[in-house]
């Protein structure tokens, strides 16, 4: 059990003691550090590598904050950033080292349904919580006993809401397109039980991701004349799919995912392309601090919401460490609730919240992609959803609800 | 002093096998020189190391003075020396056309006149010009071989086994045309296994046996020699 | 540290495990299987299962996963029998893509995309995850023993001599009275069992498996560290697979050096790292760290 | 043996086309023609590397034609390749031990859980292969790799591939051929003695008149992909088709 | 689904001519340096952001950027080539695959190092799809085919009447007698690892065109240009194309008999199918 990191409480002495031999000493040999540990674990590389690095961005900058605000719990914060290639085999590897070598108490910004699902087992069985963006139901109905804690609204309730909007527009026919993925399916049942609750035509194809044109496919689903698609893919194929339905000639309404949708897409589209269509989200607190923090650490005007989250896991971290007076794993675990939800100050920065800590108040952070209430299973809860219209190329609010 | 001095070569293909034991010939503008001797005796190997393909460890190879001895095959071809492997002597899937042009690759300006003279000499590959060289038959494959080595004028021409699996009536004709470059003051070495054709067609023939030179001499008085017959047939 | 330590270990296992695969196939018979992630994926998805919904023990499942591997290697050796390297390469490896879709799509039978979590490990609930790392470090090693050990007696058998002689120049083998199908599939059979079996020992231990696992990067890996250890040596695919999880999981901390690097710039270098190490691991040592070594006659070690 | 009207072209060249002709049991039967004539090509379809076209082959009474080459090797006929055919990662003891006949130890399961049996055999073959590789002066080289072995080592190990299977029927592709004269006599002592303790048949291509009239008859002469003649070689050393076809044409 | 038959087909053969191009430039390569270079995955990604730099950076239009694209993805093939890849080609065709796969790795993060994972996109303007009865085209795509199409001219050409091209095809068709014939064939390597890396530069372009680029791009294509390739037969420059207008169309005519999800399979099956039937692919090894 020498391994085990069961206490990281604040230790200065031995901070200052060893700070002299830490510096000669490799990282390897310093794995059991005394220091606050968490770890970063985002695709930098592979298909989520679209992602990654500003969420990486996005937690790093928190963690600098608090270091350069005089640090947490009378030390500073040690990160390390791993890389999980989006690929589950690699990110057990780099999970191992972050939890065995570097002695993380927290491995935040997994984005992968199935990086997550891999890498989780091996944070609850060592005590390490695991902040992560997944969107796969399945996720929090692991044995996690805790452990984990989800930002993105699960797949079930993001659809419903989405599929409720199309009804509202007035659909007469629902289509829905998208790779495959663990939320394909269910996606398609969820909305196809909507469509024939409102008596109306509903469509589906789910294709194969990696590929440079979808016309046939696109033609496959335009034959039974939708008025409104759903796009279920990410960044790479959406952009494909948006070309070819534009081409098509289709003149109905699209919807797809903030994360799919992104300033990278709009960017790399003509404007007339994603003209009008309708993204959604898990509403973002703009013009929250929190907000203004990840658009100033990013240097974007539109935040994209998993760089959003990865930054309200570190500040939630920072925060229930702070509100426990221990780093650890278990003890983060517990305090989480304490600090995101309920009756305390509201909060929408770590900094401010330390403040509050600091003088013996309690807090309620609410962050840059929402208020980060959790259910007893690690949901988030409570979540508002924010609808947006392509309009010239840049997203306009359409609607909160 | 002969146009192709090839003195005491010793040479094989690995440092453990050593196939020519020490081979000395000589051939000289004009004529058509033989080497023959059974399966093993090293013929071919002879024609590689000339042709540059093998590296001569010991003796030396010359052209009219110039040692050709550590030149790679193709600064070989440069200076004059036509060799026409045995097998895999054309481009089977580029047309007759090409294959004289690639032949003529080292004279990119006399291609044009060549070709012409090629196929006023050959009107067989003139007729076929457009076509693959893989479909040709075997006779007119080892014709085109032969033209292939004409498109650089050479002043040597090697054949190594130029009749093997061809009829008697395209091994006449291949012959005719071995004559007629012989006639426009070439010098001919080939290998053959067609021991008593050969003798007819060459002015002066070596036998070699295990990667020497046996007996050498006028093919005229080599095809009445006892030893030769006995050579080829036992008797 | 000394849990990662074994991770890492276990890790190199598995790795050493699929490189034996691949030198049954590859090294000593010849056949290149760009397919490896495929066969990896069949065993860990049959063990999986038969653990899981099927309810069975993992020994059972062990051996389901080799033998199913070991099917779908003779029946896909049996269909390319005819074909050359290169063309062996490309086919294999759309059976790797082939695999993996179908992992992705058969969702009643694979659950999809989502994968198969909570794949058993052996008392893997009773154990501190420490002594669960040293528990299945000694299993993989176990098994890569094992595996080695027979392996290795093949190899020195005349079974793998006449392997040896239809990969250097079939006709010969042939005429010398070696029947070269049989041979081959049983190679191919072989390998891919092995393959199979690493799967199922990579589900376990990880107690996740998912259709993304088996991307073909990890035959590439494996691919190097065979050519890296010494083709055809059963001995050099062990080291070449320790190398190759060194390379991997020793570029992790180059991170020291590269401070002033944006997250994604110090991924590529590691990756780039990464490629260029294995390229000239290759250069310098064409034949690999450990070249093969012809066993001599197959008889005791004292008579020799 | 019985060779009944074989064809086999290749890219439309006809390489072989009514290949007939019969080896008795018990002799050591030459084929000979210029090169190019089928010989080789002759040889190839017997042993089951190249199928041929039409006709047939039968061994000892049982049809062979079509067989693979393992298979027929299993029914005791053996052969040799003209360029010799080595095993680059094998060493010569190796080779030979790869052509003794009856291993177990091939079959995977055997050599995996009884290696006794194997070894056993093994240890048989040993002594056979180092007998042989005695008697082909190969024994200072056995544990060389083939490729590094000289030309006329490799015709020799030829040669101790074919003793080693101890088959019925030997097909040998110019045995002698590169091989220095004394070492070619031992050669023909030693396929002869063969053939006289062992009663082994033999069909050999040679070049080599001297070895083809030493030891063998009948000669079956082939040209252009037929049977010419056959006969003993007296008979067919005085047929003026013969001297046509091999040493040429005059004029 | 059969009224959708005749766009299928459109789809397919446009797809067909894309992919083409860097399967010629895969198949030349195995036909001179006789190995397949995997490394493809990688110079398709060079291309596309060698052609990124002279269209979004330096305003270019398209033609002039594909030729960007051609000439940096073809340097990279070179000199990439000169350094990781030569050295390791006497070893054999296969170790010489698999350091290409190594090679991939590197390049891919090269690009990955300078350009960041982001989605791009070329600055051109897109347009609707043309409606010709059933059958909907779109003039981009049309202009694809056409640069596809000129594309693949200007290399028949280019191998059948200029001297290079011609010691290249004697190089593949017989390397030996085009060393005794005075062809440099080391030269002809450089060539050939230059031109055909450019081919899959431009192939790589040509893909981006339609999407958004990043460094995964190449990947994404790498396996229907095996497909290709095989089907054809490998080495053979016919073949390229006839394989890569098989897979193509057959890519996008499975949506009528096979759920879209499993279209990669369409490659898969083409291969074993036509190896089945002819083990060296449709073409056989001809160069041309």
């Amino acid at each position: 059990m020498t391994d085990r990191i069961t206490t990281l409480g604040p230790n200065r002495r031995s901070v200052l003691m060893g700070g002299a031999a830490l510096l000669a000493t490799p990282a390897i040999l310093r794995a059991q550090g005394t220091a606050i540990k968490f770890g970063t674990l985002t695709p930098l590389t592979g298909v989520g590598g679209t992602y990654g690095p500003s969420m990486r961005d996005a937690a790093v900058s928190v963690f600098d904050a608090v270091n350069a605000a005089g640090g947490l719990l009378g030390g500073s914060i040690e990160y390390v950033s791993e890389d999980t290639q989006t690929n589950p085999e690699a990110a057990v590897r780099a999970v191992r080292k972050l939890i065995d070598v570097d002695g993380v108490s927290v491995v935040l910004g997994t984005w992968a349904s199935s990086v997550t699902t891999a890498v989780a087992p091996l944070c609850w069985e060592n005590d390490v919580m695991l902040f992560c963006v997944s969107g796969a139901d399945s996720i929090t109905r692991l044995p996690h006993m805790g452990y984990i804690a989800r930002t993105q609204p699960n797949s079930v309730l993001q659809i419903q809401v989405a599929g409720d909007f199309m009804l509202r527009q007035g659909s007469t026919g629902m289509a829905w397109i998208g790779p495959q993925t663990p939320f394909a399916q269910s996606s398609i049942d969820i909305l196809a039980g909507q469509a024939e609750g409102a008596g109306i035509g509903m469509e589906s194809l789910i294709y194969e991701a990696d590929k440079s044109t979808y016309r046939s496919e696109v033609d496959t689903i335009l034959r039974s004349n939708p008025d409104f698609i759903m796009l279920g893919g990410y960044a790479a194929d959406s952009t494909v799919v948006l070309r070819d339905i534009w081409q098509a000639g289709y003149e109905g309404k699209i919807m797809g995912p903030a994360y799919a949708v992104n300033p990278s897409v709009l960017d790399a589209l003509p404007d007339e392309v994603t003209e009008g269509v309708f993204t959604w989200e898990g509403a973002p607190a703009i013009g929250s601090t929190a907000y203004a923090n990840v658009q100033a650490a990013l240097g974007v005007d539109v935040v994209d919401p998993y760089s959003a989250q990865t930054y309200d896991h570190a500040s939630l971290a920072v925060l229930a460490a702070a509100a426990a007076g221990d780093a650890g794993g278990s003890a983060i675990k517990n305090a989480l609730r304490s600090i995101s939800q309920g009756d305390g100050t509201e909060v929408s920065d770590a900094l401010a919240g330390l403040e509050v800590l600091a003088s013996g108040g309690s807090v309620n952070y609410s962050g840059a992609s929402g208020p980060c209430d959790f259910d007893e299973i690690g949901d988030i809860t409570g979540t508002q959803f924010l609808f947006n219209q392509i309009l010239g190329g840049a997203p306009s609010m359409f609607e909160r609800v | 002093m002969s146009l192709l001095n090839a003195e005491n070569v010793v040479a094989g293909y690995t440092s453990a096998d050593t196939i020519l034991k020490g081979v000395s010939v000589h051939a000289d503008g004009g004529e058509i020189v033989a080497i023959l001797g059974p399966n093993g005796a090293g013929k071919s190997t002879l024609l590689k190391a000339i042709a540059g393909q093998l590296v001569a460890r010991e003796g030396s190879i010359r052209l009219k003075d110039k040692p050709l001895t550590g030149l790679k095959p193709r600064e070989v071809a440069k200076r004059g020396v036509a060799y026409v492997p045995q097998e895999a002597n054309v481009f089977p899937n580029m047309s007759i056309h090409e294959n004289l042009e690639i032949g003529g690759y080292l004279a990119p300006r006399e291609i044009r006149g060549r070709i012409s003279e090629i196929y006023g000499r050959f009107p067989m590959l003139a007729e076929k010009r457009k076509e693959a060289a893989r479909t040709l038959s075997g006779g007119q494959r080892q014709v085109l071989a032969v033209a292939i080595a004409l498109m650089v004028a050479p002043q040597l021409m090697l054949l190594d086994e130029p009749s093997a699996g061809l009829s008697p009536v395209a091994t006449q004709e291949l012959f005719e045309t071995i004559r007629s470059i012989r006639d426009a003051g070439v010098a001919v070495v080939l290998v053959e296994q067609n021991a008593l054709d050969a003798l007819d067609l060459a002015e002066r023939a070596y036998i070699l046996t295990a990667g020497r030179n046996h007996i050498g001499g006028r093919a005229s008085e080599l095809a009445a020699d006892k030893d030769v017959r006995r050579a080829f047939l036992g008797g | 540290m000394l849990s990662w330590l074994f991770s890492v270990a276990t890790f190199a296992g598995i790795y050493a495990l699929l490189a034996l695969g691949i030198n049954v196939i590859w090294g000593m018979g010849g056949m290149i299987n760009l397919g490896m992630a495929g066969f990896f994926a069949l065993g860990a998805y049959a063990s999986a299962l038969a653990t899981t919904s099927g309810g069975l023990p993992i020994p059972i499942g062990l051996a389901l996963a080799a033998g199913l591997a070991a099917l779908a290697g003779g029946l896909l050796c049996r269909l390319t029998l005819r074909l050359r390297g290169d063309y062996l390469a490309i086919v294999t490896l759309g059976f790797s893509e082939l695999v993996r879709l179908v992992a992705a799509n058969e969702i009643w039978l694979t659950n999809g995309s989502d994968g198969i979590s909570g794949v058993p490990g052996p008392w893997r609930s009773e154990l501190t995850p420490f002594r669960f790392n040293v528990l299945s470090f000694a299993l993989v090693a176990a098994a890569v023993v094992v595996i080695w050990a027979l392996t290795e007696r093949l190899r020195r058998a005349p079974w793998g001599r006449a392997l040896r002689a239809i990969r250097d120049d079939d006709t010969a083998a042939a005429v010398a009275g070696k029947p070269i199908r049989r041979f081959k599939i049983q190679a191919f059979a072989l390998g891919a069992a092995i393959l199979g079996l690493a799967g199922a020992f990579y589900g376990h231990y990880t107690s996740y498996i998912a259709p993304d696992i088996f991307r073909p990067l990890i035959t590439i890996y494996i691919f190097l560290a065979l050519t890296a250890g010494g083709t055809g040596n059963t001995t050099g695919a062990i080291v070449g697979a320790v190398a190759v999880v060194l390379v991997l999981e020793g570029s992790r901390f180059l991170e020291g050096w590269t401070s002033v690097l944006g997250g994604v710039q110090k991924a590529a270098l590691r990756e780039v790292f990464i490629g260029v190490a294995l390229i000239a691991i290759m250069q310098l040592r064409p034949l690999g760290l450990l070249p093969e070594k012809s066993p001599g006659p197959f008889l005791k070690r004292k008579s020799r | 043996m019985r060779v009944f009207n074989l064809r086999r072209s290749f890219y439309g060249v006809r390489a072989l086309s009514d290949a007939r002709f019969d080896v008795e049991q018990g002799t050591i039967t030459a084929l000979i023609g210029p090169n190019g004539a089928g010989k080789t090509t002759a040889f190839n379809c017997i042993s089951g590397v190249i199928p041929p076209e039409s006709g047939s082959v039968h061994f000892a009474g049982t049809e062979i034609t079509g067989l693979t080459p393992d298979q027929i090797n299993a029914c005791g006929v053996v052969r040799t390749f003209q360029i010799a055919r080595g095993f680059p990662t094998l060493t010569v003891l190796e080779t030979l031990l790869l052509h003794g006949d009856d291993q177990p130890g091939e079959r995977m399961l055997t050599a995996l859980f009884s290696p006794g049996q194997a070894r056993q055999r093994e240890a048989e073959l040993l002594d056979r292969a180092h007998a042989v590789a005695k008697r082909l002066k190969l024994d200072h080289v056995v544990v060389n790799l083939t490729d590094a072995l000289s030309g006329g080592q490799k015709k020799l190990l030829e040669i101790g591939r074919a003793l080693m299977a101890q088959p019925r029927m030997i097909l040998l592709d110019e045995p002698v051929a590169g091989v220095n004269p004394t070492l070619g006599g031992e050669i023909a002592e030693r396929i002869q003695q063969l053939n006289e303790e062992d009663g082994l048949t033999f069909l050999i291509v040679e070049h080599d008149m001297d070895v083809v009239a030493q030891i063998c008859d009948p000669v079956i002469v082939m040209a252009e992909g037929r049977t010419l003649m056959q006969g003993s070689f007296d008979d067919i050393a005085s047929d003026a088709r013969v001297q046509d076809a091999y040493l040429g044409k005059r004029g | 689904m059969l009224d959708l038959l005749p766009q299928f087909l459109v789809n397919g053969i446009i797809t067909g001519a894309l992919l083409a191009i860097p399967t010629i430039g895969f198949t030349a390569i195995f036909a001179v340096l006789r190995f397949p270079n995997f490394a493809v995955a990688s110079h398709a990604t060079v291309g596309a952001f060698a052609g990124l730099v002279a269209n979004v950076y330096w305003g270019l239009p398209a033609v002039p950027s594909l030729a960007f694209a051609f000439l940096i993805a073809g340097i990279v093939g070179l000199v990439s080539d000169e350094i990781a890849l030569k050295p390791l080609r006497k070893h054999g065709a296969l170790t010489t695959a698999i350091a290409s796969i190594a090679l991939t790795i590197v390049l891919e993060n090269i690009i990955r190092f300078f350009f960041g994972n982001e989605l791009r996109g070329y600055d051109l303007p897109l347009v609707r799809d043309t409606r010709f009865g059933d059958v909907r085209v779109n003039p981009q795509q049309l202009e694809n085919l056409a640069l596809a199409v000129v594309i693949m001219v200007l290399v028949f050409t280019a191998l059948k009447y200029t001297r290079m091209g011609k010691a290249m095809r004697a190089v593949a068709d017989n390397p030996g007698l085009a060393d005794l014939k005075g062809i440099d064939a080391a030269l002809v390597g450089r060539v050939v690892a230059f031109a055909g890396m450019g081919l899959v530069g431009i192939g790589g372009m040509l893909f981006g065109l339609g999407t958004s680029i990043d460094p995964l791009t190449g990947f994404r294509f790498i396996l229907p240009i095996f497909a290709a390739a095989v089907v054809g037969g490998l080495g053979s420059i016919p073949g390229a194309v006839l394989g890569a207008m098989i897979v193509g169309v057959g890519e996008e005519m499975s949506a009528l008999v096979l759920e879209p999800a499993y279209k990669s399979a369409v490659g898969f099956l083409a291969i074993v199918l036509v190896l089945t039937f002819r083990p060296s692919g449709l073409l056989g090894e001809r160069a041309y």
